[in-house]
């Protein structure tokens, strides 16, 4: 048998070119072409009362000035709501060019193309746009109020309203012996990948094709809204997503204003045009996310055991909601973490703001849900005197109540029903790893030195591996390679890796035999998307489904140029044997040359495949009906719901007495995320959360004045850390394989970041214990805790 | 983020440098490092019509310990990188301070191509440099067609950004007076990140007389105002012996000398906290600088 | 608006020449034109990657003889006649991956590789001149390059391994 | 961003009213203020060269009072619009007696700043207004002491008999070099400002200029 690899931590085969600067990123592509630069709004809210292009006629080397007036049909329309939800009654996106008025600072008005980028950006800057001022919309306190109006035509600023109930959760809190109210809030974040975003459009005017390289986290989509924004056929529109610099959700949003533009100036233009966006235009017309108030009210017992639970959030989704709901729907969902909450009712109010939009972000509102729910449990184990693991672990679904239905919907239109999971052990592994039990001794030898520290804990289970499907193509070439194509996108997961584990294993080939695309519509036209954790789940099982159909039919053909029965045949290391049979062999690339029937030969192999050559049945046809030419196959994975991943992180945090900074002692995770096709690489996402996670819990926050302006609109005010800021992670994992798919795998794309910050500000109340001080907000900044410090000082006076 | 168009200059002395600013004056930026001009060009914030770099001019390249009448001199041209200045020895044996504050100038590969006199140049409220030839009490030279003229860092900087050096002067050299005698300097910052602009930050020097007693304690604060805060610490630390000195009656004195901004950061009150706290921190480290250097004499 | 023809003054060129991984490299470029982009886009080397164009995240780090610096922040027409080394000129003479890349690929010291050309070139610099780091100095070596993908704790490791490669290959070379 | 502050200026409160309403002075006084033009009662058209070290760029600002309560307070609007970006303000301004010979000016500008210059120079705004404003009142303060005469510029003479009528254009002086920086150093985070001059020059300037038109 051909050594196994999924479960090995393989090195990954992009790496070579990667570290030597041999990439194919966005900007790397076409430098040939002609670049695209944006005149902006430097104002949150704002009727555009005229645009003077007059000045910037005069720039050398530009090619061509276009405003929303001069878009046509489906170009200058309003963009899509990506995903539409009953409950998303007033969904609204902006034009590709805003037409009459803007909503936020960044909202583009004005596309200038030229030679470079330096003459397309002199252009712009000559570019006169003068406004009528409106009053704007910022904050989720001014958006709810809804005195004044984001959208004339959206009453109250609301997007969407959704309430879920499993049983009277308010009769349930009201009989309850103990009840809890907390006001909770989760600031603004940005996925910031290092690279923004970008694209590139080639328009074939003789094949009346366009090619479209973008920075994408989901091409196959992109093509059909390009196809449809520009009423070009589908097969008329090619669309690639090369090497993407990251995207953390960022870039699963589609067909983003620029992608619609410069792909229709390339064919008005018949030249290539690329626009490669910059870090300023990253910060103010990408997209943000987290921003949501939240109200808690939970009844429970004297012993901690959960009766009723109450949220509302109120979600700011920015100016437009390309992206539907999800995001709210994910935190009202998966709040519920590991936990049964007793009678459950989650409302969300999704609400309009002059700000940037609001799509998921790595984590997608489940940090913010886990904020809610871990907020509630250290709340309750400080009502009752009780420790925050027991508590916790009063709480927890059962390994043996599994699957566990929490009787609502989740973000795939689908049941919440969690597949597995064995919750009390993964608390007692991260117990372990991090000595929760011997803690307070360390924390009371500190104090007495002066010092505070503190431990946290924070538990989340993970919707992963959403739907609908994904598909994967599989085929042996004549010289033995194996091609692999699935249709979602890489943007550092590994997946040239993890895929070709999965097939090396399927088929029995080497895994240096096989090469694998991802997110190029030639390649393979049907799927979804990279996002959710959902990728290795989906294009992992689908490529496995692919490589099974293609192995049955190799030991088909085999069995018959061997005269064996397929089911005496195996493949080890590309060649197919008779078990126990030396030299009854046959290589796979002959296989698969025998699979194709030729009439020509052009090589000493496809001589063998020729008609005359291989003896055959002359009563039977060359491709018999239930057959098709060459050693290939396609298939799908669709699951019938998510499967659902879980952890639990803990950490020890210290607080200096004087100057309030906040240093972490010790992160430590354990995380369930099923089979593991590759330990190194689930490893690595897991660090990159935890970062993300910290850089949201201490560093990082968008920071809008009362006139929407962001006043951190680069890296030099958004705080995302460097190494220096992040501790040493230390991690361990569980395996409980998922009962949905053939491979037990569930997504770890997204479970690094979910509790961060719930972790952080348990361990850092509990560093203050001393101060009695109460965190409601994160992130929090040493001048914030500074602050809160003064107020739990002042409160004492006062009692 | 590309910048405007400019005429580029490389002059290779002194002279055809002050020739260019005289000719272009307002017009015309000096570009040495370009670690602070180069991203306000990429992002238009300063679009000037002429650059004169002054990287290749070989007389402005120097840095050196000079002996002058009042003892020694640091001496560091405007061509000097940061780093440069750094890892000098023989700086480093005379002026400690400087490889304390520069140490927390942003990141090495910025060192590399920064130069200090472009940081004193550039006058940040957040910049050390400014702050350490307050504290020092040093000056800048400047040159013009009309002559040269000294500047005390007293009247150096004038406001966020701003100094007393006009269009048509280069700022040639940056002198940093050797304290006489037994001294001893620390410099401690808060800083949101490593390498950040300092949320707060305090550089401390004293000077020790052979009885260990301090003589004269000053300390040097950035970020707490649009230009850098001079205390003289001296009256409120007492003539105590060094390892006596009332610490906490400086960081009062601070405290209520300083008078911060709020940012998107911190608070002002959260600033004037820290400038006590961190003067006392840095006090306490010139006296153990002070103690080590004694130390390491004797055993000379 | 449609399209135009392109009308104005021209900027004037420098004829800027720089030794790029050893080989002489020409292009005649506006003063404005920053070393990055030169590299990428006059000299086609898209190795050196640009995150930022304010010098925060590190990722178009080049040496500049020697040393490192933010290719973003400076203009190509400063550095005529300069030694410059990219990413592409850190892989061994041989052609094969230097120690510091080859750490990266075993570490796991990378993702969606953006970032990554920055680090290869900043750590080089680095293990020439600290050939022996602890932990502690390897990262603080790294503070100063933006990753967001790693959480850094692999590219730390990465900096070791190298460090201990380099030795290696120390001691296999002949005399 | 909230500005408040206040200067005393050595002259009578009518005395700093008339000092304050006269273009002729403020076009020489407001920091970086090149031209002032009457576009309508009570509304100015400004440009002003703004900026701090490096960051210089001409913003066009318009400038517009309201909400009078003479002699004592007034509010002002203004707005600008440079290449770093865009300021629009609202500035609340109260003058009382302080003691005979004295006058108390005391201000509350409540000032956006926007595009580029918005984003990336928050960390000095606040202080780089303040000082703008010192500026002005200290230049104000100068000409009322008589340390500084205002020279009648043609256009300026043509401005103190019919300065009553919108279009009239106030020039200033070619300024002095201004105060330009050796510009390099360390860069690791924030930055810039010139919009806030423009604003505090605008500000005070824009109200005292329409005072004059009635």
């Amino acid at each position: 048998m051909t050594t196994r690899t999924v479960g090995e931590p393989i090195a990954r085969r992009e790496d070579p070119r990667l570290l030597t600067g041999q990439g194919r990123f966005l900007d790397d592509i076409g430098s040939a072409g002609l670049a695209a630069a944006f005149v902006r709004s430097p104002h949150a809210h704002a009727r555009i009362v005229d645009i003077d292009v007059t000045d910037a006629l005069a720039v050398d080397g530009l090619v061509a000035i276009y405003t929303h007036d001069d878009l046509p049909g489906r170009v200058g329309e309003t963009l899509p709501v990506l995903i539409p939800h009953e409950a998303l009654t007033h969904g609204r996106t902006a034009c590709p060019l805003a037409k009459n008025e803007v909503n936020h600072v960044g909202e583009a008005i004005v596309m200038v193309v030229a030679t470079d980028r330096y003459l397309a950006e002199d252009a712009c800057e000559r570019i006169r746009v003068d406004y009528e001022l409106l009053p704007p919309v910022v904050g989720i306190e001014a958006a709810r109020d809804g005195d004044l109006l984001v959208h004339d035509d959206v009453p109250g600023n609301v997007s969407a309203h959704l309430v879920q109930e499993t049983g009277d959760a308010r009769a349930a809190i009201d009989t309850a012996p103990r009840v809890l109210d907390l006001d909770l809030e989760i600031e603004r974040s940005a996925s910031t990948p290092l690279e923004g975003r970008g694209v590139h459009a080639r328009w074939d005017g003789d094949d009346h094709s366009l090619r479209v390289y973008t920075s994408t986290q989901a091409s196959t989509s992109v093509r059909a809204a390009l196809a449809a924004k520009l009423e070009l056929p589908l097969d008329r529109v090619e669309v690639i997503a090369p090497d993407v610099g990251g995207g953390f959700g960022v870039k699963i949003v589609h067909p983003w204003p620029e992608e619609v533009l410069v792909a229709w100036a390339a064919i008005m233009l018949g030249q290539e045009v690329k626009w490669t966006e910059d870090r300023r235009e990253h910060f103010v017309s990408a997209a943000h996310e987290r921003g949501q108030l939240q109200h808690v009210r939970v009844g429970y017992d004297d012993d901690g055991h959960l009766l009723g639970l109450d949220v509302t959030i109120w979600h700011d989704n920015g100016a437009y909601t390309p992206y539907g709901i999800i995001v709210p729907i994910i935190t009202t969902t998966q709040l519920l973490g590991p936990y049964k909450p007793g009678a459950y009712r989650a409302e969300f109010h999704s609400l309009y703001t002059n700000t940037v939009a609001v799509t998921p972000y790595r984590g997608a509102g489940r940090p913010q849900g886990c904020f809610a729910m871990e907020r509630t449990m250290d709340a309750i184990a400080a009502d009752l005197g009780l420790d925050r693991a027991v508590v916790r672990e009063r709480n927890f679904i059962g390994p043996d109540e599994m699957p566990y239905d929490h009787g609502l919907t989740f973000q795939d239109g689908r049941p919440l029903i969690y597949d597995s999971g064995d919750y009390p052990a993964t608390l007692a592994k991260v117990k372990k790893l991090i000595g929760w039990d011997a803690f307070e001794a360390i924390r009371d030898e500190a104090r007495a030195a002066g010092r505070r520290v503190g431990i946290g804990l924070g538990c989340y289970v993970e919707g992963t591996g959403v739907g609908p499907y994904e598909g994967g193509f599989v085929k042996v070439e004549t010289d033995g390679t194996v091609v692999v194509a699935t249709g979602l996108t890489t943007q550092g997961q590994g997946h040239q890796t993890v895929f070709a584990q999965v097939v090396a294993d399927e088929l029995g080939v080497a895994l240096d035999d096989v090469v694998v695309t991802t997110g190029d519509t030639r390649r393979f036209g049907y799927a979804v998307g990279t996002f959710a954790s959902r990728a290795a789940v989906m294009s992992g099982n689908a490529v496995a489904l692919a490589a099974r159909k293609v192995r049955q039919k190799a030991l088909r053909i085999a069995g018959e140029a061997l005269e064996a029965d397929p089911r005496d045949l195996e493949i080890v290391d590309g060649v197919v044997q008779v078990k126990g049979v030396p030299g009854a062999t046959i290589p796979l690339r002959t296989v698969a040359v025998l699979s194709n029937p030729l009439r020509y030969a052009f090589d000493a192999e496809s001589q063998r495949a020729t008609q005359f050559a291989a003896p055959a049945d002359p009563d039977r046809p060359p491709v018999a009906d239930d057959d098709e030419p060459g050693l290939e196959g396609t298939d799908y994975y669709s699951p019938p719901r998510s499967t659902f991943a879980n952890g639990m992180h803990a950490a020890i945090v210290e607080t200096d007495p004087e100057t309030a900074e906040i240093s972490i002692l010790r992160y430590c995770v354990v995380h369930d995320c099923g089979t593991l096709i590759n330990p190194r690489i689930v490893q690595g996402q897991i660090h990159g959360g935890v970062a993300q996670g910290v850089g949201g819990a201490l560093y990082e926050k968008l920071v809008y004045d009362d006139a929407g302006q962001l006043l951190n609109a680069s890296f030099m005010d958004f705080l995302m850390p460097y190494a220096s800021e992040i501790p040493v992670i230390e991690t361990d994992h569980l395996q409980t394989p998922s009962p949905l798919n053939p491979l037990g795998i569930k997504g770890a794309g997204e479970a690094g970041v979910i509790p961060v910050s719930a972790v952080l500000a348990s361990a850092i109340e509990d560093a203050e214990s001393s101060q009695g001080i109460r965190i409601s907000r994160m992130p929090i900044s040493p001048s914030e805790l500074y602050h809160l410090r003064a107020e739990a000082t002042n409160e004492e006076g006062d009692s | 983020m590309k910048p405007s168009g400019f005429a580029y200059h490389r002059p290779g002395t002194v002279a055809d440098a002050v020739a260019l600013l005289g000719e272009h004056g307002p017009e015309a930026k000096v570009l040495a490092g370009g670690q602070s001009l180069v991203p306000l060009l990429n992002m238009r914030l300063a679009a000037p019509a002429h650059l004169v770099d002054v990287n290749r001019i070989d007389e402005l390249d120097v840095v050196r310990v000079a002996s002058v009448d009042a003892g020694q001199v640091v001496r560091v041209g405007a061509a000097a990188r940061h780093s440069r200045v750094e890892h000098d020895p023989l700086v480093h044996a005379a002026l400690p301070l400087l490889r304390q504050a520069l140490v927390l100038v942003a990141h090495p590969t910025i060192r590399h191509r920064g130069t200090t006199v472009g940081s004193l140049a550039h006058a940040d409220p957040a910049g050390e440099m400014p702050a350490v030839l307050a504290l020092l009490g040093g000056s800048v030279t400047v040159r013009s067609q009309h002559g040269q003229r000294e500047i005390r860092a007293a009247d150096f900087v004038t406001g966020p950004m701003t100094t007393s050096v006009r269009a048509d002067e280069l700022v040639t050299e940056a002198s940093f007076p050797v304290p006489p005698g037994r001294t001893g300097s620390a410099w401690v910052e808060v800083a949101r990140r490593a390498g950040d602009y300092a949320v707060c930050g305090v550089g401390v020097l004293i000077a020790v007389d052979d009885d260990d007693r301090i003589r004269q304690a000053r300390a040097a604060l950035v970020s707490m105002g649009p230009v850098p805060v001079v205390v003289d610490l001296t009256d409120a630390v007492g003539a105590a012996p060094f390892d006596q000195a009332d610490w906490a009656a400086a960081a009062r004195l601070v405290t209520a000398r300083v008078e911060p901004d709020d940012d998107i950061h911190a608070t002002a009150a959260y600033r004037r906290q820290l400038a006590g706290v961190l003067t006392a921190r840095a006090g306490r480290g010139a006296v153990d600088h002070a103690a080590t250097r004694a130390e390491a004499r004797a055993r000379r | 608006m449609t399209a135009m023809t392109p009308t104005g003054p021209a900027e004037s060129l420098h004829e800027v020449t720089l030794t790029v991984n050893g080989v002489p490299r020409s292009a005649s470029v506006p003063a404005r034109r920053l070393l990055s982009d030169f590299l990428r886009h006059d000299l086609g080397l898209t190795g050196t990657h640009v995150g930022c164009e304010h010098g925060v995240c590190g990722a178009c780090t080049v040496l500049v003889d020697g040393e490192t610096i933010r290719s973003c922040l400076q203009f190509a027409v400063m550095h005529d006649g300069a030694e410059v080394t990219t990413v592409e000129g850190c892989a061994r003479g041989d052609g094969e991956l230097s120690a510091v890349q080859r750490a990266f690929g075993e570490c796991h010291g990378l993702q969606c590789g953006f970032c990554t050309p920055g680090f290869v070139t900043t750590v080089t610099a680095y293990l020439d001149q600290h050939p022996d780091p602890s932990e502690a100095e390897a990262r603080e070596a790294i503070t100063g390059n933006l990753c967001r993908c790693t959480g850094y704790q692999n590219i730390v490791a990465s900096v070791l391994r190298a460090a201990q490669l380099r030795r290696e290959e120390r001691e296999e070379a002949p005399g | 961003m909230k500005v408040t502050g206040s200067a005393v200026l050595h002259a009578s409160r009518e005395q700093v009213w008339q000092a304050l309403t006269d273009p002729a002075v403020l076009v020489r006084t407001i920091p970086g203020c090149l031209r002032l033009e009457a576009t309508a009662p009570d509304a100015y058209a400004m440009t002003v060269t703004a900026g701090v070290g490096t960051i210089k760029g001409v913003y066009a600002g318009d400038v517009r009072l309201h909400d009078q309560h003479a002699p004592g307070s007034f509010v002002l609007s203004a707005s600008g619009a440079g290449a770093p970006g865009t300021v629009s303000c609202d500035v609340a301004v109260t003058l009382s007696e302080d003691g005979d010979a004295a006058t108390q000016v005391a201000y509350s500008a409540d000032a956006v700043v926007g595009g580029m210059i918005g984003g990336v120079g928050q960390r000095m705004l606040a202080g780089v207004a303040k000082k703008t404003a010192g500026e002005f009142f200290a230049a104000v303060d100068d000409v009322l002491a008589g340390r500084e005469a205002v020279p009648a510029a043609a256009s300026t003479t043509a401005a103190s008999t019919t300065g009553r009528d919108a279009g009239v254009v106030y020039t200033a002086p070619p300024p002095a070099l201004p105060r330009g920086a050796l510009l390099t150093g360390e860069f690791t985070r924030g930055v810039l400002v010139g919009a806030a001059i423009a604003l505090a020059g605008a500000v005070v300037g824009g109200w005292a200029a329409g005072r004059q038109r009635r």
